[in-house]
């Protein structure tokens, strides 16, 4: 057990701190471009100096490098301390790019991964529907080839930023006859493709952070299909991998309970410091032991990874959902008993949506609201649960009901 | 002993709640949160029209003369259906009035308030979390009111203020110049509340243990409401988990759901007894009210409290969306726990009431 | 809504309590007799003064009156307040007896049932089996008609009192051809019958309150059958209802309640007495919510069945179980974690049996593990979950597994 | 970065692992819960054989100058295996006199304690709660120690104390006439407390910060031992429940108890760094060991706690029983949340070290 990172490894954080340092903010005439453009151009710098994606090969922009988790560790504590603008869409570049690589052809690759990564082309993800959110089998839109063509039909739900994205990257059903996960083929759509309507989705804490996207006869070309036909199911099941551990991710939570500790030793309980009294202490402390130990599970699931030994902690992968969720609900909670009275005003429209921001009393009533929405994202606890049961316990599946 | 309702409160409560489900469904409370609240007038008309706004009020001066228990009724209905009308500053203001208002006060106020002519709402709150008499810091001086009071229900347009004044006395107060109300946004859109400021303000004291009988009402109601509101909530759920198929069958099928659903009910249902003996208390029991009520107003706005969320997680994440029926009870429950103060300031007041 | 009992039950709790100060304890001669001997004397006697089980019809021991749930409230706190032996053994009076008055022979109510209201005769309640706890229908435990004799064979668990009953009544299987509820019959068995063998089970706190009961070609007259051969599924149910209320009953939540509270005042934290934490202040103070409620859910289901409208109480009565079950095992944790170290050592024999005695640290350690017990007893809490999940909420019940 | 045992810890810990599974199985367990205790002396001959009593004592001395970590290592799979030996106050013995014992103490007790010639524990706790070092009144004076210590491990027998003295400093003392070793009952027969008295023992005090080394140290074990025993009692309720079946279908196919059992997991599972990084905090990074500790124990023992209850009633009424394994995993969990102090004790000292 060694918590230290290694020369190696430190060597490659004064290489990232001084990039940096030397890129960012930018200067001259690129400071006037806008914050979208003076992104992707400070990505384009970091591909080119190797520091981003590293692990992607050098013809689709990255670096080439061999996986290893705790250089992207490192890489990631350095980028967000510095504050530079490395992150590009999530989607695309965590769900897509991975796909494309394990799946794409090469004229795929080729057209969309660097610019992927520079956020230049913007993705979203077109999976849930209406009639499937955990049981993604059970999706009904569909796609009919029509000569070179595919025509799409049908909606999509809980679609992030697809009011912002160039494309979608979906599950549509092209072999209707087939049930559930057969049948199902991984199709990637310009939103700006006639019949393609989005509709952003007011959240019940006032912020519209996801969307329904509608098809009504939407053209897109034939080769525009990741995967053979019929095989979208298997191609998108390592982007699935990838959206669990991004939510299990401890940053999020650490950045809360900080605030919630401020928060606790601002406000006054019976005419001192709330943090002074024995209950908020007790609760504090409680708090402070999940999120210790998720961290500490996060750091375990990184050395596994590193060294190839996943399946030592497969009981860790499977609860950091449900556990930093429950992590979240809990730090919300607490916070929202501190300041009870800001729970009786509706937040204002630049603390509803998500994300990390300024923890001011309508962020917390807003945070009260939508860790709730965290138990549903990316599969609802209990199918969590039931992963869970089976995988770490060996529990046996659920019964099928009778065939209708 | 007989612990149930008379037939002519069963009477009540049936009137309004149907009357509730004809005139107030879910589309209804969806259009006031979206900003449309022509509703709202109409809806308080139709109570008017069943005389609830006199309820409390003695019969001599237009009202029915019934008790809390009644009011409480009302309340589980109205937060039943999320119904978004100025009933509870009125009815809290008119039954301050029934018990400790003066013979001129109540021959001045009450045939208004019975009729539906004057509105009337209760300013407690200010700054800092202070809900409880002990807490307020409005000044009653000379017979004029200063101070400023937040978290005031329907306070936009009501003619008259049920105001807590420092050391814990009541003060009546006429809408007009010196009284402004200032624009606030509150989470639950059904029920707007607003900051009221007093700028010595011609007011009238209310004698007598007012403030008790106002803060015991009031955590009635609010428990009432609230138990309305998330029982509805939990049937509303099953009923859309039923409908709702995935992996092949309803998810209500699945026993994991059908427990946690469960679960809400074995946490809910059996607290109705308290806040039904609380109104009871009030008035047959007065030893026993506050505790009764703080105990109601603590122990069930924070199951309810716990019934939403666990409701709209049930629900996937259509549960929260604002389209989706779940948040405007989710709010409605919300504003049952924290108005007039959160649990743990009841528990603490059940505690201090127990000599503990 | 009226709290008083009225002035026609007020007469009722006059005479009951005369009736008591003037027959308890007893005098001279008889004050030297054995505490059982005793208590069947006494009961003898109140039974006469139409005071005990006064619905039993006359000619079996009781008064013939109308059943009225508000009479045998008012009728039981004064008992209980007086102090007298009035209970017999629960399984004889609360489940058996109403068992023979609505499906026993005109000669097994005269045989058993005054006895068994005076406790002259002792009862023991044999359903579960080790592999049939929530799941009776799945009992294995049978018995054959040989000539006019039953020839009993299997085991019986979770026997309480098997080690000092005089009979048992218990369910066998006699039509082994017929599948879960159907051919089992509701049989009676003398204890003393040989091929009958009873060991006293040690519970993990230490005690022995139940028992496991083996038969071994134990012979019984064939008469000795409740209801109709194959039956006994239907003669049980009236049996089980009365259990689970039993079970819900709060006199004994309210008595650990009010330990409690002592024990907060009497314990020391931080150098004052506990009870002014605000901690503890605050679970107190909801675990007072809890149990007020539950004491007016059951007001209210007395006033409910007192006229009839037992199914408007119904999630009530479903969910008392688990309610009270909640309850205790929240009083007794919060009572161990106000006196921490008493959990350290076991509790001495007298303090590990069921049923309510002083409350010693010891006590409250043994409350603390047999809570658990109260979980399992009578249904376990998912099988009470169910039934208020389909009856309460009209949920589809589980769907059933393939056959095997 | 590497958080993850290295192959010399693993191999430790498959070695006891192996021990315990061969040697102690929980009819081993059982026999010494009913009274009939030769195997402790076998089983603590065994582990005296893979050299555990001086596996933190310097090598100099017949130990194998090991860390923390590998002690609570050693204790998870003594608490998996719920193994009735007396590890824990010798354990704390030997790692104090390792850290803090002049080097005339080492000289004197080390082999002993190493070869297992010499079995030791710790008096720390009196009556009243008081666990932690400020609270201790043992007096120390003139070289003697006067003052009676209660749950006191395996103090029978035992030839060495090492005892918590006022004003939070320890002292060594050699069991004998002057040390009376008082009978009581535990409920974790697995690990028998005493009480023990010390009349004006001759004493040798332990430098420097000894004390809290000793909670630290004790913190960590006890959350390892807790650890491995709700991880086993998980495992072994869910095999339980795929081989009992009711309504004709194993147990282990309802989804209610699946997910109640998956919540287990989820409740338990994650923590296991903690007691992890205690471990190493504790020889790596100082500054951090304390809150470290208390936070694993506090925050472990709560969730294993919960988490052995959970699982008596997963089994239904069998779990209940004396017979059954259960009861002895409760148990040893049981003593690992209170022995030391409850687990609110210990959040309470982390909020103090954090400054809150």
């Amino acid at each position: 057990m060694n918590l230290r990172f290694g020369e190696e490894y430190e060597k490659l954080r004064e290489s990232v701190r001084a990039f940096c340092t030397e890129s960012w903010p930018l200067q001259g005439g690129e400071a006037e471009l806008g914050e979208r453009e003076q992104g992707i151009l400070w990505r384009k710098r970091a591909l080119e100096a190797g520091i981003l994606y590293r692990t992607v090969p050098s013809e689709y922009g990255g670096a080439g490098a061999e996986p290893d988790v705790m250089a992207e560790t490192v890489i990631r504590q350095e980028l967000d301390r510095a504050g530079v603008p490395h992150r590009a869409s999530v989607q695309g570049t965590h769900m897509l790019v991975p796909t494309l690589l394990e799946c794409g052809t090469e004229e795929q690759r080729r057209e969309y991964i660097e610019r992927t990564l520079t956020g230049e082309l913007l993705w979203c993800q077109g999976y849930s529907e209406p009639g499937a959110g955990s049981d993604l089998a059970s999706l009904q839109s569909r796609a009919e080839l029509d000569g070179d063509e595919w025509v799409l039909n049908g909606q999509k739900i809980w679609t992030s930023n697809a009011d912002v994205a160039d494309m979608m990257f979906g599950l549509f059903r092209t072999e209707p006859e087939q049930p559930r996960h057969g049948g199902i083929s991984y199709l990637l759509v310009p939103m700006s493709a006639p019949g393609l309507d989005v509709r952003p989705l007011k959240m019940m804490q006032g912020g519209r952070d996801f969307c329904e996207v509608f098809f009504d006869g939407v053209r897109i070309p034939a080769r525009n299909i990741v995967g053979a036909r019929g095989d979208g199911w298997q191609v998108s099941r390592s982007t699935l991998k990838h959206e669990r551990m991004l939510i299990g991710d401890t940053h999020a939570s650490r950045t809360s309970f900080d605030a919630l500790v401020a928060l606790a030793r601002e406000v006054r309980k019976d005419g001192r410091p709330a943090i002074a009294d024995s209950g908020v202490r007790q609760r504090l402390a409680s708090v402070a032991g999940y999120l210790a130990a998720q961290e500490w599970a996060v750091a375990r699931m990184l050395t596994a990874m590193h060294q190839n030994r996943d399946m030592e902690v497969i009981s860790e992968l499977l609860t950091t959902k449900l556990s930093s969720t429950n992590l979240q609900q809990q730090i919300a909670k607490l916070a929202l008993d501190l300041i009870p009275d800001a729970g009786l005003r509706e937040p204002a429209p630049d603390e509803a949506m998500m994300g990390i921001r300024a923890f001011t009393p309508g962020r917390w009533v807003s945070q009260y609201m939508f860790t709730l929405a965290q138990s549903i994202a990316g599969g609802t606890s209990n199918v969590q649960r039931n992963l869970i049961g089976e995988r770490v316990l060996g529990l046996p599946r659920d019964p099928r009901p009778p065939a209708a | 002993m007989d612990f149930s309702l008379s037939e002519e409160q069963e009477l009540l409560q049936s009137t309004v709640r149907s009357f509730v489900e004809r005139e107030c469904d879910p589309r209804t409370a969806h259009a006031v949160f979206d900003g449309e609240r022509t509703a709202v007038a109409s809806l308080w008309a139709g109570l008017v029209d069943m005389g609830l706004p006199g309820l409390s009020l003695p019969e001599a001066h237009g009202g029915s003369g019934r008790e809390l228990l009644d009011l409480a009724l009302v309340a589980e209905e109205l937060g039943r259906g999320a119904v978004p009308v100025p009933f509870l500053g009125h009815a809290l203001a008119a039954l301050v009035l029934a018990r400790h208002g003066s013979e001129a006060q109540q021959a001045t106020w009450s045939p208004g308030l019975a009729s539906g002519g004057v509105r009337a709402t209760v300013a407690l709150a200010e700054n800092g979390g202070c809900w409880l008499p002990g807490e307020w810091g409005a000044e009653l001086e000379d017979g004029r009111v200063t101070g400023r009071k937040t978290f005031v229900p329907e306070a936009d347009g009501a003619d008259l203020f049920v105001v807590g004044c420092r050391g814990g006395g009541l003060a009546l107060v006429e809408g007009g110049s010196s009284v402004r109300v200032e624009e606030g946004s509150t989470l639950d859109r059904g029920r707007p509340l607003y900051s009221v400021v007093f700028e010595a303000a011609p007011a009238e004291v209310v004698e007598g243990a007012a403030a008790v009988t106002l803060i015991d009402a009031a955590s009635t109601l609010l428990a009432a409401d609230a138990f309305g509101a998330a029982h509805r909530l939990i049937r509303a759920t099953a009923a859309y988990l039923q409908t709702r198929e995935q992996f092949g069958r309803p998810l209500a099928t699945f026993q994991g759901l059908k427990h946690q659903l469960a679960n809400m009910v074995a946490e809910l249902d059996p607290s109705r007894g308290l806040w039904w003996y609380a109104g009871h208390a009030f008035d047959h029991a007065p030893a026993e009210a506050s505790r009764a009520a703080a105990l109601a107003k603590a122990h069930i706005t924070e199951r309810a409290q716990q019934v939403a969320r666990d409701c709209v997680e049930a629900h996937g994440g259509i549960g929260f969306t604002w389209e989706c029926d779940v948040q405007i009870w989710f709010k409605r429950v919300m504003f049952d726990r924290l108005w007039l103060g959160a649990p743990d300031a009841h528990r603490e007041r059940y505690a201090a009431l127990e000599g503990w």
